[in-house]
């Protein structure tokens, strides 16, 4: 398997901070790339650096042979590159099916022509991607198709979550990344949405994901591999087993024992 | 020479009022993250509940010093304009935060609007301009074209003393580190143990005394004072609080030397039409804002992704 | 809760029924009656003004009414222009489109008077002018519906500058805002100015609603006139007089007829205004013969505003306008036609005759000066009589 | 109550409410005295509350989802049958011009701040630029004077561009004070300078479509009709023009993505949602709307001044669209005849109006934010899926 993201040299200042200190890092191609680390070790700099959203430092970022390092989050998503938030940043006046056709954005038809004037085929359109979002979301949670034109702010949290992560996969990116996909729910829910992600990641599609996640229940039940940050820095990788038992991964969560 | 050195001098006065106002507007949204549009009408009503003080004090102590009235009135608008700051502050502002900024932005306009037209039909004829006693003697000093009064000298002096006066507050006093507290993190704040709704009072108190305080200088500088000067001067305040970057004191002064330096700038070195002077400075101002879309002095943006 | 939404259901219901009901339930009247306009600024910075013309307006429909021999009644439908040229013209669109009104009383401003005489003529309602001077209000045209019963300004800057002139002025400095009206003064003051010898040093223009003129001031002073003149309304006019005190422009302060109100020298205080000088078209109330009478009446009607410059030139108008139509009967053409045929009509501003232009031309200048806090005829002041002397 | 909502979930659902809008807002504009002036706004008040609290307003909300043609037919009836009903009255049919201008320069507003939350304090000013763009052209050069309109809109959205730096680049409170000095810098301009007639204002010669005058009367028999009528004509359809443009586009991928900028930029941006390019294009459509409103009320008014177009104006613009509730056009129109004809009607609070103007608005935003009528998820086709 080859590496489908690399990352070298990966620095992040703000100000007088080094939120990322000259990070190396590599997704192979299909696998589910779990990220952990205390707070403030630099995971969510680490996803807005690899969205666009801050230019990093220093470092070089390479998706599929192609260097995005310094692209806006747009281009970076017209490659195939989806996320979801640490906070969930669904747009909670919009409808369900609002915020999934945001994730569908680049497969949409915008000129004016066809979105004011030939209304008739715009309606056809429509109903295309109504079709499809429904499906979407029926193999999630079915009672969520009919709640399909409700403002997302009525959901429930786990059913904001299944609609957040709809919206990262709705355009099967290749690449999507999930930011805390377990945050503000239960243990049940958590895992019913990590079987439902990793149900869509066997569906045929060979989705390579990074995972942020503090829970390491579902760390361990997803992911083939590990990343341990700290600092801004690696502090080791593998599988789960091994970095668990890593010292340094220890110290790192709980502190260094007092001598 | 003396003509250059007049101008300054005319322009560090204008500056030194603009600076007042905007020091309120900066206060307010460091504390609640708010615009409080209405800013410049407290100002106006600083500057009609010092004249009514002043009313009130010749009528019934005729004989009473210019020193004690000058205090006396300072004071009575202080208090009665603060007191009008925390009632806005906690029957309008902090209900409001709930929602969009835009609204707290329209209520506050609406807000300058009823103070304005208050003063216009209820203020004893209102609806004129009004004369502001000379409380201070109009000593000079002549050198050519240039003349130095004595009265504005102490104007210019006190508001230096009012802006250093907040600083202290800001940066010495309790209540300074709970409103700079506040301003940081409001939640980690409220948690700490400190008096949010104390805070957030205080702080409205605090700017709109300052403004009372720009008001009665209003009045004293120009010898009158009039209920319609507040749209312009809110907006003013506004814009300097906003080139200097929001929630920053320093900025707030230095974007209301700023603008009255443009104002003069543009008077001055646009001769054939002096007229043009504001569109010069507005523009000025839309420009900065390009150039720097976070004011001159910006805070670093700590928006969480 | 049904029983609740029936009751609610009902309440409205009735509701809806009395307000219909009582809407088409109208008072009885007696007399034939008929309405008659007023439009002037009743709000903003120059209200003072404004509602002293009204009630005058008003006074003059009152005395009307209970004259017994009159045959119609009259109501007065009174519409504010806040001073500003589009408000005006909405109001004066109101007033002409409503038929039942016969004629109006208009205006203070001249910058909204320009707007509104195609908009009466374009309805055909006959107005009297009553406080606007600007010269192409009645001078640009030739619509027989608007008349103007105040002088022009042409005619004022000429009193004005051959008085100054012959004060043994000969520099002047010239702030004017940049209204039609201010615009308008300055071009007939400097050419009156310079045809008799005198020099403008400089000219400004300023906003009508400018607060700070420390700038232009300062400017004025090293060119050291002895004549600030300012050509604009009174709430500007205080402003640049007290900034000339803070900034030691010592020259003599000369406004033009929008400055001569009361509220000029309450907001200056009797010191600063001392010695300020103003042009006003027609003679003060004291010095008319029916001026005491008037006074009179105005005081006893209980206004709550004071009468202020322009009441008398309102007062006269609508007494004419009401004159008109009873003479003539409800026909705005008739009436218009009626009223451009008085010539020299005895009143109590003075005579009144209205030339083919519908302007009053026997327009009389007085000349003012401020005395003690109060406006004083030049001829009756102590500056006249040399015990007090303007600046030098 | 079940068989009720059957009859008037049909056809009548639409009409009888359509009719008795018509009937209350003829009787309204016609009232002359006060006293009648009240009672018939207090019974509007009392009806409204009732059919709130009957439930009735929901009845005639789904109507309308069902059968929204029948519905946009019944409001331009209503708007022909008060054209018809005072067709010699100037004063009504000026207001309901007014009524209208201000209703095509709110949408415009409203694809710029509701939509895609572009703030605009100078909505007024870019009213005003369509204004004078009208004036300047009628009278001084020899276009068709149609042509002024679209250049009116085109003119105004030009304008707008020189802010588009500064706009696009300042987010929140920064972003207000850029259009908020534009507001004010434009009403200064226009007060000082001399070839736009300074404060006084200029004069607007009349719209002529192919020899016809539109200052001039229709004469119909003996009677003769008042020249308002043909500018309300074309202001209807101009007003039906723009709501239809904004109604589709906010049931387009368009008004999805103008929505999605606004609720939040930086998820918008990770989804490849170009944020630029929807903010100039919803300020410079909205822009555009406002221009060309400005342009056909100059004509109306033949008369314009700096003083029509303040940021006093420019709020009024703001509370409309807020009293409204944002982003619903429906409530925009609502709003705008509310705003614009209850102030003409009292006459009474003349000198007061500003004063209860502002404090009712300020309560409205603390009391209910929302406005009137609050936006509902949007209907790709219009009715509810």
């Amino acid at each position: 398997m080859n590496p489908l993201l690399i990352c070298t040299g990966l620095t992040m200042r703000f100000g007088g901070l080094t939120a990322l200190d000259n990070l190396y890092l590599e997704a192979r191609e299909g696998e589910v790339l779990g990220l952990v680390g205390p707070n403030g070790s630099g995971k969510t700099t680490l996803f807005n650096v690899l969205t666009g959203i801050y230019r990093p430092s220093a470092g070089k970022i390479t998706f599929a042979g192609e260097n995005i390092t310094s692209g806006t989050p747009q281009e970076i998503h017209r490659r195939g590159i989806a996320r979801t938030f640490q906070r969930s940043r669904l747009c909670l006046d919009l409808s369900v099916f609002d915020n999934i056709m945001i994730g569908n954005h680049t497969a949409l038809r915008l000129d004016f022509f066809h979105n004011i004037l030939r209304r008739r085929a715009f309606c056809r359109d429509y109903e295309l991607w109504r079709d499809k979002a429904a499906e979407m979301l029926r193999a999630l949670n079915p009672s969520l198709v009919s709640r399909m034109f409700r403002p997302v702010g009525d959901l429930s949290m786990i059913d904001r979550r299944r609609v957040e992560n709809s919206r990262a996969l709705v355009r099967r990116p290749r690449h999507p990344r999930l930011h805390d996909p377990s945050a503000g729910m239960t243990h049940d829910e958590t895992r019913q949405l990590m079987d439902e992600i990793t149900a869509s990641r066997m569906g045929g599609d060979r989705l390579t994901v990074i995972l942020i996640e503090h829970e390491m229940e579902v760390i361990r039940r997803s992911t083939s591999h590990c990343v341990v940050l700290n600092f801004g820095r690696k502090l080791c990788e593998g599988d789960y087993a091994g970095v668990v038992a890593d010292p340094r991964v220890q110290e790192a969560y709980l502190g260094k024992e007092l001598e | 020479m003396d003509l250059l050195l007049q101008y300054c001098l005319n322009g560090l006065m204008l500056g030194m009022m603009y600076a007042l106002v905007a020091v309120g507007f900066t206060l307010f949204f460091g504390v609640l993250d708010v615009i409080v549009f209405s800013h410049g009408d407290t100002v106006m009503i600083g500057s009609f509940a010092g004249l009514a003080t002043y009313w009130w004090l010749h009528s019934t102590y005729p004989g009473l010093p210019a020193g004690w009235a000058v205090l006396l009135v300072l004071l009575a608008a202080a208090a009665t304009v603060a007191l009008l700051g925390i009632i806005v502050a906690d029957a309008m502002i902090v209900p409001l935060r709930k929602g969009p900024a835009l609204n707290t932005l329209l209520a506050t306009m609406m807000l300058g609007t009823v103070l304005r037209e208050s003063i216009r039909l209820f203020f004893p004829d209102g609806s004129n301009p009004q004369t502001f006693p000379a409380l201070l003697p109009g000593w000079s000093w002549r050198g050519g074209n240039l003349i130095l009064r004595f009265d504005n000298l102490v104007l210019f002096c006190g508001g230096a003393l009012i802006i250093f006066l907040v600083h202290m507050i800001i940066n010495r006093t309790r209540l300074g580190m709970a409103i700079r507290a506040v301003a940081q993190d409001e939640e980690a704040a409220r948690i700490m143990g400190v008096n949010f709704r104390f805070v957030v009072l205080a702080t409205f108190a605090l700017g709109s005394a300052v403004a009372a305080f720009a008001g009665v200088m209003n009045g004293m500088y120009y010898s009158e004072i009039n209920f319609s000067v507040g749209l312009l001067l809110g907006a003013i305040g506004f814009s300097a609080a906003v080139i200097g970057g929001l929630g920053n004191i320093y900025g707030a002064i230095l974007g209301g030397f700023i603008f009255a330096f443009l104002q003069t700038i543009g008077a001055v070195a646009i001769p054939f039409a002096s007229a043009y002077k504001d569109v010069f400075a507005f523009g000025a101002v839309i420009l900065i804002m390009a150039w720097r879309p976070t004011g001159l002095i910006a805070e670093p943006s700590s928006q969480r992704v | 809760m049904n029983r609740l939404f029936r009751k609610s259901l009902y309440a409205c219901c009735l509701a809806l029924l009395i307000g219909l009901s009582g809407a088409w339930l109208q008072p009885a009247e007696a007399r034939t009656s008929f309405k008659v306009g007023y439009i002037g600024p009743l709000t903003g910075g120059n209200s003072s003004i404004g509602l002293g013309a009204r009630n005058a307006a008003e006074l003059a429909i009152m005395e009307h009414n209970i004259n017994p021999e009159a045959k119609y009644y009259f109501e007065l439908v009174s519409l504010d222009d806040e001073c500003k040229p589009n408000i005006g013209v909405q109001a004066a669109t109101k007033m002409a489109a409503d038929k039942n009104i016969l004629g109006a009383v208009t205006h203070y401003c001249s910058a909204v008077a320009l707007g509104t005489v195609d908009v009466y003529h374009r309805f055909g309602l006959p107005v009297i002018v009553y406080g606007a001077v600007h010269p192409d209000i009645t001078y640009a045209h030739n619509y027989p519906e608007v008349l103007r019963i105040i002088g022009t300004l042409i005619n004022q800057n000429q009193v004005s500058s051959k008085f100054m002139l012959s004060q043994g002025y000969k520099r002047f400095a010239v702030i004017s805002d940049t209204t039609d009206y201010g615009k308008s003064h300055k071009e007939f003051f400097t050419k009156y100015i310079s045809e008799g010898g005198g020099e403008i040093l400089a000219e400004f223009g300023v906003t009508a609603d400018q607060q700070d003129f420390t700038v232009e001031l300062t400017k004025i002073k090293s060119l050291n006139p002895e004549v600030v003149y300012f050509a604009g309304l009174y709430p500007q006019g205080v402003r640049v007089r007290a900034q000339m005190e803070k900034l030691g422009v010592n020259a003599q302060f000369q406004g033009v007829s929008g400055v001569k109100s009361d509220a000029f020298i309450t907001g200056l205080g009797p010191e600063l205004a001392e010695g300020c000088l103003s042009f006003l078209e027609g003679s003060p109330l004291e010095k008319l013969p029916k001026g005491e009478e008037f006074m009179r009446a105005y005081t006893a009607r209980g206004f709550k505003n004071a009468p202020d410059t322009m009441a008398p030139f309102a007062y006269v108008a609508m007494t004419q306008i009401l004159e008109a139509v009873e003479k003539v009967g409800p026909d705005r053409k008739k009436i218009a036609r009626n009223l451009r045929a008085i010539q020299g009509e005895d009143t109590l501003i003075g005579k009144v005759s209205y030339d083919d232009h519908g302007q009053n031309s026997e327009p009389y200048v007085s000349k003012y000066v401020v005395q003690d806090g109060k406006w004083l005829v030049w001829e009756d002041s102590d500056y006249a009589s040399g015990k007090r002397s303007l600046k030098k | 109550m079940s068989r009720a909502a059957a009859i008037f979930s049909g056809p009548l659902g639409c009409i009888l409410p359509a009719f008795l809008l018509l009937a209350w807002s003829g009787f309204f504009l016609t009232a002359e005295d006060q006293t009648s002036i009240l009672l018939s706004l207090l019974s509007l008040a009392g009806f409204l509350l009732a059919a709130v609290r009957l439930g009735w307003v929901n009845i005639l909300r789904e109507a309308i989802a069902v059968q929204e043609r029948l519905w946009d037919a019944c409001l331009i009836t209503i708007m022909l049958a008060l054209m018809i009903l005072f067709r010699e009255d100037h004063y009504n049919l000026f207001l309901l011009g007014t009524i209208m201008a201000y209703a095509t320069a709110v949408l415009g507003l409203n694809v710029q701040l509701g939509y895609a939350g572009v703030l605009n304090f100078s909505c007024a000013s870019f009213f005003g630029v369509g204004g004078y763009t009208a004036a300047l052209l009628l009278s001084g050069t020899d276009l068709p004077p149609l042509l002024a309109l679209p250049l009116g809109g085109a003119v105004a959205a030009l304008t707008g561009c020189v802010l588009l730096l500064p706009v696009l680049r300042t987010s929140g409170h920064y972003a207000a004070l850029v259009t908020m000095a534009f507001a004010l810098l434009f009403r200064v301009f226009l007060d000082v300078s001399e070839w736009f007639g300074g404060p006084q204002g200029i004069p607007v010669a009349p719209l002529t479509i192919a020899g016809l005058d539109f200052s001039q009367g229709i004469l119909w028999g003996d009677a003769e009709f008042s020249f308002y009528l043909k500018y309300d004509l074309l202001l209807l359809l101009v007003l039906c023009l723009a709501y239809s443009i904004t109604r589709r586009l906010e049931r387009s991928w368009i008004g999805l993505a103008l929505d999605a900028v606004r609720s939040d930029e930086v998820a918008s941006a990770c989804f490849g949602i170009h944020i630029r390019r929807w903010k100039i294009t919803a300020f410079t459509l909205g822009n555009f709307l406002s221009g060309l409103a400005g342009a056909l009320y100059a004509m109306m008014l033949a008369y314009i001044s700096p003083a029509n177009f303040t940021f006093a104006d420019s709020l009024l613009f703001l509370s409309i669209l807020l009293l409204g509730g944002i982003g619903n056009i429906q409530g925009v129109l609502v709003a705008t005849v509310l705003v614009v004809i209850v102030p003409e009607k009292f006459q009474v609070i003349q000198e007061y109006r500003y004063l209860i103007y502002s404090a009712l608005v300020l309560l409205m935003i603390v009391f209910r934010p929302v406005g009137l009528l609050p936006r509902k998820p949007r209907a790709y086709t219009g009715s509810p899926a």
